[in-house]
């Protein structure tokens, strides 16, 4: 446990913490604008901490990622967004949530304490590059799933994705770190033609419906 | 012999096949004519080998090409199913004879004529299969062949819902039928027919009696026992004669095949209670079957529900076999398997008879409901003849075929004292039944001829029948072979003799008196009975009242108007109806029919005339309602109790899976304390 | 020799005295209700009248209609060659068939008559044939238990072997197997025949035929033979139930016709104890409601049915 | 030579997109779709009988990778590449016959088509698990495109469902599979090798356990939600209903069967550490599946989502089968997934003449097929029989060989379990089929017809002749390939 103590693992550590908030801060917020801005700070806090560990590895691989994580998902998916899509539809906030803000963040609290219990040092005997940050990135996974759950808006429910994307990243970097990069660069590949395809689909549907909140999608069923 | 047996057999598949091939012939009479003269050429071949077996009674098997782990295609020549060859190679050459005449030409035909062989082939598929895959895939075809016989004319009421029926409960059937076979080839670690019958009796009692019960109740489906039995009177009568024919002639009685193959091959001995089991539901289905046909008024449903009797009749002997063996009277064991072997046969036959001249009927009058047929055995006087001994065979009377196979079958149930008395009071309970059962059908039958084909023509369609241009031949070969099962009874018991000992392993010595022709059942000193000079005696005999009749001298004969209690005028309508006939069996069996009447005047004249009078008369379709509705409206209720799962709602869609996420990490928490 | 020369001697025996069988009951009934009764030859009377007359026939009638009486005449006659009637050993013809045989042989007769009186088209001809057919299927059961009776006594459905069992021994006799289906065949016998309290013989109404209704078209000499044959019928019914049930005793020996004589003679003496039953049942009971009678079978059935049950506890 | 056909497998139907781009017309991108599969069947048919007689390929430490169960689902991928490319023809030339597609939409379709074809038949042979992902993820963008592509409310509808769910369950895969690779770091492996395939499954037996065990959980989460397995099996309907026929055939037959290979080989890695668990957690989500066809399948009128739920129901059987396991267990879920494949693309190119011919996926609405389309007819009426598992077709032995399995396992009640939710499934998915093939022709549309019945019928025919093959004779070939994929798996 000597790891804890140096200099990395502990920005490491903050930088994974930070990101868990930025997680709840778009868990609890309404305004499309707040939610993408939080995504964006994640994005660049998931940079920051891919640096440091590229810096730590000496991985030229990772330093690639790390710019590559800076500028697609701190800059282009959030501007993208937010010009195309969010300022278009002209859309404030996400009226129609499934659940209570306040509710919603009890219940990401107690995911993430699910998270810690499950990713405890105990359950993981193996040797990890920072043992705290392991429980935050799945509890960042989960907290991006429940904002795909409690969110009606279809660009809300992306952005859960989106942050459920960097939850697995920010889990690749603590708990592998030496991903292969052929399969990191296919992973950041996979995620822009995702983020590509899922936007010209919800204007495909603010065209023809007129909203693109997901509680409008009820045609099909049974 | 056996290889004699085997080239005759692959020559009648190969002609079906052929016939089913070249089916598309059948767009012009004469291809139609060729196609079926095929079939029948099959059915030919197919009672000649069946019959070598049956005669030579020894089992051959040969697995072609290497097997995989799904299984080996590996057939067999087994006395017991040479038994049923014959009747399929029986049904066959008369539905061959028939069918040219039957049917138009024309594409309908032609895709007909294609599923009526490759049924063909998949009956002797089932037959001469060697595998539990085989076995399974000759069975299912046969189901789905026999569906596409039902649906000929889908476009017609009720074809869809009759067909449906034939082929879901078809499934469900099939369902435990797959399910005994597979436990029983995995508990005996093998897949083919031979083997598993010798490593059976190392498997636990409690599996072998659930596979006892699953294939009584899977082959059920198929043989039409009570309660299992609702697809036939809904998809005989919906069926082209030839096809209800087959189905009714040949595939219910495949069922009866399975359930031999398991109670007496497979699972060779059991306790006494799956005979039991076996006797009480064949003696059930007997009284239930016949209690709706005697009050039926389509011939053809009528013939449906009365096999449904005769399937109860055959089952309540296999069932009195089984019993006899588990209570260690093998020899009565062999010849109550004989009894009811001989019995399938002999149903084989009459009933295929009778369902092609219904079809003949209803080709000449339009119709089914007997009470709008009538006078036809003077207008269609052929057909009447050979339908009148279809008629006496299946009301079980001398001296045609199905007296004998019940005279057989009583005198093995009357044998029941020799068991223990718990078990003869169950053999004399069902005697009783297919006594009461045997009476009714009598009374049906009565029924069905008197009232369909005597007095006076009921309606305007039938008054117009006419006989010219409609087949007689495949029915004629069937009535033949009624005859010639009755009189030929001592050479048919001989090879049957051979079938049982095959299958039971018990010689049955004392079956003919020597000499005779004179048949005994089992045990010596118990009955003897000589069908053949039993005919020839009441044909003798009738010299008698002849000469008496001659004797008397009377004056000639007058033919004078029938005598109506000095009405002006006798209308056909003012003959007894069907209705009218079975009406006493209504009334004393109400608690069964829970009938319904509609009695509708027309006035309400002061007068007391009573005007025309509408009568409806509706049975409670007890099964349905009681049985298999609840069943379909609890699968269709959870249906649509979980119907809101998949609202459309794709947050409820992602808290699936996020669920499904949490309860695995829950899991793994829990799993790793 | 002896024994072909029985064996017809018994036939000429039911063919001949059945007749008279019926002109006795005629007269024994007539005698119970204080009335003088016609002679019992007159059966014979009858006979050769109609035998003699002119036939008049529906002119829709087929010749199943014809048929019918001389199928029927035939199942009698030969009914007559396979149970004891006159010997206690089986005659040589015996082999035809046993007790169920024989049933279905009397099934035969019984259904072309029926179907006889369909193919008239006569509204009451379906009416009989109706209500025989129903008695018929109903009275089936009891039947088939009265033989099971006899096999679970005898070990066997041979009727000769039967009254070997119960003749030889008092205490078979006495089984209250035998004794309860010796009452439930006796019912049975009445059913058959049409006697009170199924149907009053004789009487021609609407409401209360059975039997009677299914040859009201027939004339004439087909009118002799049917109604010959049902003579025979309850000639052949109750002796079976006398020879073989009621009193096994007395039948001659199948060796001389000496023998077939004396058990002519017994049969006489038996059948007018017969007679003088069923005579005492005709007066004192009532017909009872037609659809009442399907109980009637059911006594019966539950009669044969205690008696075998019993049967086979004994045993065991 | 084998890593030439292991490239053609999935170049040549790749090559494919590039003609939409060059020539305008429908029929172009139809031949090039379709012949396109066609070479891609070829090479991998050769490819299979090349890897059954020989050694697996494996290349570039293990990113190309292909043994017999590799060359298994790209030779079965292929197959419904081929129906499907060929199903593609009749449908783009009817459609654009009937003006409902614009020569952007084809030029999509195409080139989206091929792709998807290509991503899949790639993901099947590489031994990279990471890579893995990243092809089925990117298979599933691209089949994404396909499901909206006739931009129908209801199809936008569809493709987002699918999108987002699929996207959100192949990230939880992704999840699972950094945990195969955690319980892989105490060996002595380079990191490249963790994560592939070959070199995990020869170290099986010494990979940590806890972390695998949550590792098979998520995978099979993840990966499920792309195989349909209840109740991640939501998207299912939605798309397969929506989509263009031949794309539900691919989605159905191919993409389904994509995921489930991964499934079977991480469930591979865990048997020699974990044991029976993956086998039983299979065997749950296997049951609840067939459960959720069984019962939605009841009532269902719109007979592409009939199908759809068919498909789950026959996942789950597959699942079910492996997670019974042993010799029958497996070699019964393998054949099942071959004869699904071929049963389901007819049925869905068959629907798809259908929805030409009536313009309606209401089941309630097609009545008398046989008359109004006699070959149509009886391929739907054969195909359903084919796919409700009734001999003489190639389902059934696959069923059956399963529910053999189900005795033999230790809980055989679960066989009692299993055959009524066939009988289920059987008489609900019966019931509506067949009303559609029988009866007399009625409603509206009835006389319409379709581009080229009889080029449309090809395909269908040939997989019926094929699935009756199958039904009564397993080429020696191909169970040789079965044998030898699970040997390499177990």
């Amino acid at each position: 446990m000597t790891q804890a103590t140096s200099p990395d693992t502990i920005l490491l550590n903050l930088a994974s913490v930070l990101i868990l908030l930025c997680a709840f801060a778009c868990l609890g917020s309404k305004l499309f604008d707040r939610y993408l801005g939080y995504y964006a700070l994640q994005s660049v806090l998931l940079s920051a901490a891919a640096a440091i560990v590229a810096e730590k590895l000496d991985s030229p691989a990772l330093w690639a990622l790390a710019v590559l994580t800076l500028l697609i998902k701190g800059l282009g998916i959030p501007v993208a967004t937010r010009r195309y899509l969010v300022a278009r539809l002209s859309l404030k906030r996400d009226a129609a949530i499934t659940l209570g803000l306040s509710t919603s963040l009890i219940i990401g609290a107690g995911l993430t304490a699910l998270a810690y219990f499950a990713m405890r040092p105990a359950t993981l005997p193996g040797p990890l590059l920072d043992t705290a940050a392991v429980p935050l990135a799945m509890a960042v996974v989960l907290l991006g799933g429940l904002c795909m759950v409690v969110r009606r808006h279809t660009i809300a429910q992306l952005l859960g994705w989106l942050i459920v994307e960097n939850g697995a990243f920010l889990g690749a970097i603590t708990l592998v770190a030496t991903f292969p990069f052929i399969v990191e660069a296919g992973i950041f590949l996979d995620l822009v033609a995702g983020v590509l395809i899922m936007l010209a689909l919800v204007s495909g549907l603010a065209q023809r419906l007129a909203s693109a909140s997901a509680s409008d999608l009820r045609r099909l069923k049974g | 012999m056996t290889g004699v047996a085997a080239i005759l057999l692959l020559c009648a598949a190969v002609l079906w096949l052929a016939a089913a091939s070249f089916a598309f012939l059948a767009r012009t009479r004469a291809g139609l004519a060729a196609c079926a003269a095929t079939s029948a050429l099959g059915g030919t071949a197919a009672v000649a080998g069946g019959g070598i077996v049956a005669l030579h009674g020894t089992e051959a098997s040969r697995t072609i090409g290497a097997g995989n782990v799904v299984g080996a295609v590996t057939l067999q020549l087994s006395p017991l199913a040479a038994a049923f060859i014959v009747l399929l190679g029986l049904i066959a050459l008369a539905i061959g004879l028939f069918a040219p005449r039957y049917h138009r030409p024309g594409s309908g035909s032609a895709f007909y004529f294609c599923v009526y062989n490759v049924a063909l082939l998949a009956s002797l598929g089932v037959l001469v299969a060697g595998n539990v895959v085989v076995f399974l895939v000759a069975w299912e075809s046969m189901t789905v062949f026999s569906y596409l016989l039902i649906m000929r004319h889908h476009q017609w009421r009720g074809v869809m819902a009759g067909g449906f029926l034939f082929l879901a409960l078809g499934e469900a059937g099939f369902a435990l039928i797959v399910a005994a076979f597979a436990i029983l080839s995995v508990k005996t670690g093998t897949l083919d027919l031979a083997a598993m019958a010798a490593r059976s009796h190392a498997v636990p009692g409690a599996w072998r009696s659930t596979v006892f019960v699953l294939a009584l109740i899977g082959f059920g489906f198929k043989a039409g026992l009570v309660p299992l039995h609702i697809w036939l009177p809904e998809a005989h009568p919906v069926a082209p004669a030839d096809g209800s024919g087959f189905l009714s002639g040949l595939v219910i009685k495949l069922g009866v095949y399975g359930i031999m193959l398991f109670a007496f091959q497979l699972l060779a001995g059991g306790p006494m209670w799956w005979g039991v089991l076996a006797t009480v539901i064949g003696a059930v289905t007997a009284v239930v079957g016949v209690l709706y046909a005697v009050i039926e008024e389509d011939f053809k449903r009528l013939l449906a529900f009365h096999s449904v009797e005769n399937i109860g009749i055959i089952v309540t002997a296999t069932g009195a076999a089984m019993m006899f063996r588990a209570g260690h009277q093998p020899a009565l064991g062999a010849y109550m398997l004989l009894a009811a072997i001989y019995h399938t046969v002999n149903h084989g036959t009459y009933k295929t008879l009778l369902f092609l001249e219904a079809g003949v009927v209803e080709h000449a009058t339009g119709t089914r409901d007997l009470d709008r047929l009538g006078g036809l055995a003077r207008l269609m006087p052929r057909t009447s003849v050979v339908t009148l001994i279809g008629t006496l065979g299946i009301a079980g009377l001398p001296p045609l075929n199905g007296f004998v196979s019940e005279w057989l079958i009583f005198q093995g149930l009357f044998q029941g004292f020799r068991i223990q008395p718990l078990a003869g009071v169950v053999l004399v309970l069902a005697g009783a039944a297919l006594a009461l059962s045997g009476g009714l059908a009598v009374m049906a039958f009565a029924h069905a001829y008197g009232i369909g084909f005597l007095g006076i023509p009921r309606s305007r369609a039938a008054a117009q029948a006419r006989e010219t241009g409609q087949p007689l031949a495949g029915a004629a070969v069937l009535a033949g072979a009624c005859v010639a099962l009755s009189l030929g009874a001592p050479a048919v018991l001989i090879a049957l003799g051979q079938v049982a000992r095959a299958v039971t392993g018990v010689q049955l010595r004392p079956v003919l008196l020597p000499g005779k022709l004179t048949i005994i059942p089992a045990h010596l000193n118990f009955a003897a009975f000589s069908p053949t000079y039993l005919a020839v005696f009441l044909v003798g005999v009738s010299a008698v009242p002849l000469l008496i009749y001659l004797v008397g001298r009377g004056a000639r004969t007058r033919t004078v108007p029938v005598w109506d209690g000095g009405m002006l005028r006798f209308r056909p309508r003012m003959q007894y109806t069907g209705a009218a006939f079975a009406n006493p069996i209504k009334v004393t069996f109400g608690r069964l029919y829970q009938p319904e009447f509609h009695v509708e005047r027309a006035s309400d004249d002061p007068a007391g005339r009573s005007g025309p009078v509408r009568y409806d008369f509706h049975v409670l379709p007890l099964f349905q309602r009681y049985l298999y509705d609840p069943v379909v409206a609890a699968v269709r209720s959870l249906a649509r109790f979980v119907r809101p799962l998949q609202s459309g709602d794709v947050n409820l869609y992602l808290l699936y899976i996020f669920l499904v996420v949490v309860i695995a990490y829950l899991f793994y928490l829990i799993q790793s304390y | 020799m002896t024994a072909i020369a029985l064996q017809v001697i018994q036939s000429l025996t039911v063919l001949f005295l059945a007749p008279v069988y019926a002109g006795f009951l005629a007269r024994a009934e007539a005698i119970v209700q204080s009335k003088r009764g016609p002679s019992v030859l007159q059966p014979y009377r009858d006979l050769a009248k109609l035998l003699r007359k002119e036939s008049a026939i529906s002119e829709h009638a087929t010749w199943i209609f014809r048929a019918a009486p001389f199928v029927a005449f035939s199942c009698y006659l030969t009914v007559s060659v396979i149970v004891p009637i006159i010997t206690d050993e089986p005659l040589p013809l015996a082999f035809l068939g046993d007790l169920i045989g024989g049933a279905f042989v009397l099934m035969l007769a019984s259904f072309s008559i029926t179907l006889a009186a369909l193919d008239t088209a006569s509204p009451a001809g379906g009416l009989g044939a109706s209500r025989t057919t129903w008695v018929g299927s109903l009275a089936e059961p009891s039947l088939i238990l009265v033989f099971f009776t006899v096999a679970a006594l005898s070990n066997s459905d041979n009727p000769y072997l039967e009254n070997h069992a119960v003749a030889g021994s008092l205490s078979a006799y006495t089984l209250p197997t035998h004794l309860l289906g010796l009452a439930a065949f006796f019912m049975i016998v009445l059913a058959e025949n049409g006697r009170i309290p199924i149907e009053s013989p004789g009487v021609s109404t609407e409401i209360s035929m059975i039997e009677e209704s299914r040859v009201l078209e027939y004339s004439g000499r087909e009118y002799a033979l049917v109604k010959w044959g049902s003579w025979m019928k309850l000639f052949l019914l109750s002796s079976i139930f006398m020879n073989v049930f009621v009193l096994p005793w007395g039948l001659g020996h199948a060796n001389s016709i000496l023998g077939g004589l004396q058990g002519i003679a017994a049969l006489v003496g038996k059948l007018a104890v017969c007679g003088v039953l069923i005579v005492i049942i005709d007066s004192s009971f009532a017909k009872l409601r037609f659809f009442r009678i399907a109980e009637y079978l059911g006594a019966s059935f539950l009669l044969a049915l205690i008696g075998i049950i019993t049967g086979y506890v004994i045993r065991s | 030579m084998t890593l030439t056909l292991a490239i053609l497998t999935w170049a040549l139907p790749l090559a494919s997109a590039i003609v939409p781009w060059v020539g305008t017309r429908a029929r172009g991108t139809g031949i090039a779709v379709a012949a396109g599969g066609a070479g891609s069947l070829a090479a991998a048919i050769t490819l299979a009988a090349r890897i059954v007689s020989g050694h697996p390929l494996k290349l570039l430490g293990g990113l190309v990778y292909v043994d017999s169960l590799s060359a298994f689902f790209v030779v079965t991928v292929a197959l419904v590449v081929t129906l499907a490319g060929w199903g593609s023809y009749s449908y783009l030339r009817a459609e654009e016959e009937r003006g409902e597609l614009s020569p952007l939409q084809v030029r999509l379709y195409g080139t989206f088509f091929a792709a998807f074809a290509a991503l899949m038949l790639a993901a099947l042979q590489t031994g990279n698990l990471g890579l893995l992902w990243v092809l089925v993820e990117a298979s599933t963008l691209a089949s994404a495109v396909l499901v909206a592509l006739e931009a129908r409310a209801t199809s936008l509808e569809a493709a987002w469902k699918y999108i987002i769910i699929s996207s959100f369950g192949v990230t939880i895969a992704l999840v699972g599979t950094l945990f195969v690779y955690y319980s892989a770091t105490s060996l002595h492996l380079s990191p490249d090798q963790r994560l592939t395939w070959p070199a995990l499954f020869a170290h099986a037996s010494v990979l940590q356990a806890p972390s695998l065990r949550l590792a098979f959980l998520l995978v099979l989460i993840g990966y499920g939600t792309k195989v349909g397995l209840a109740p991640m099996h939501t998207w299912l309907p939605d798309a397969h209903s929506e989509a263009p026929s031949p794309a539900s055939a691919m989605l159905s037959a191919a993409l389904l069967n994509t995921g489930m290979y991964a499934i079977i080989r991480i469930q591979a890695l865990t048997t020699p550490e974990l044991g029976r668990y993956a086998n039983d957690v299979l065997l749950i989500f296997g049951f609840a599946s067939v459960l959720i066809g069984a019962l939605f399948m009841i009532g269902c009128e719109n007979f592409k989502r009939l199908f759809a739920y068919s498909s789950i129901e026959h996942m789950g059987l597959i699942a079910v089968g492996l997670g019974f396991g042993g010799v029958i267990g497996i070699y019964g879920a393998l054949l099942l997934t071959l004869n699904h494949a071929i049963g389901k693309s007819v049925l869905f190119l068959t629907s798809g003449e259908v929805v030409l011919r009536y313009r309606t996926r209401d089941a309630s609405e097609v009545r008398g097929l046989l008359q109004v389309a006699p070959l149509t007819g009886l391929v739907l009426l054969l195909g359903t029989l084919a796919i409700l598992g009734s001999p003489p077709f190639g389902v059934f032995l696959s069923e059956f060989t399963i529910v053999r399995a189900s005795f033999a396992g230790q809980a055989s009640w679960l066989g009692f379990v299993l055959l009524p939710l066939l009988v289920v499934a059987f008489v609900a998915f019966a019931r509506t089929t067949l009303g559609m093939v029988f009866g007399s022709r009625q409603g509206r549309a009835a006389g319409l017809a379709s581009g080229s019945p009889l080029v449309g019928a090809v395909p269908l025919v040939a997989g019926l002749g094929l699935l009756l093959v199958l039904g009564v004779w397993i080429p020696g070939g191909l169970n040789e390939l079965i044998l030898h994929s699970m040997r390499s798996i177990t």
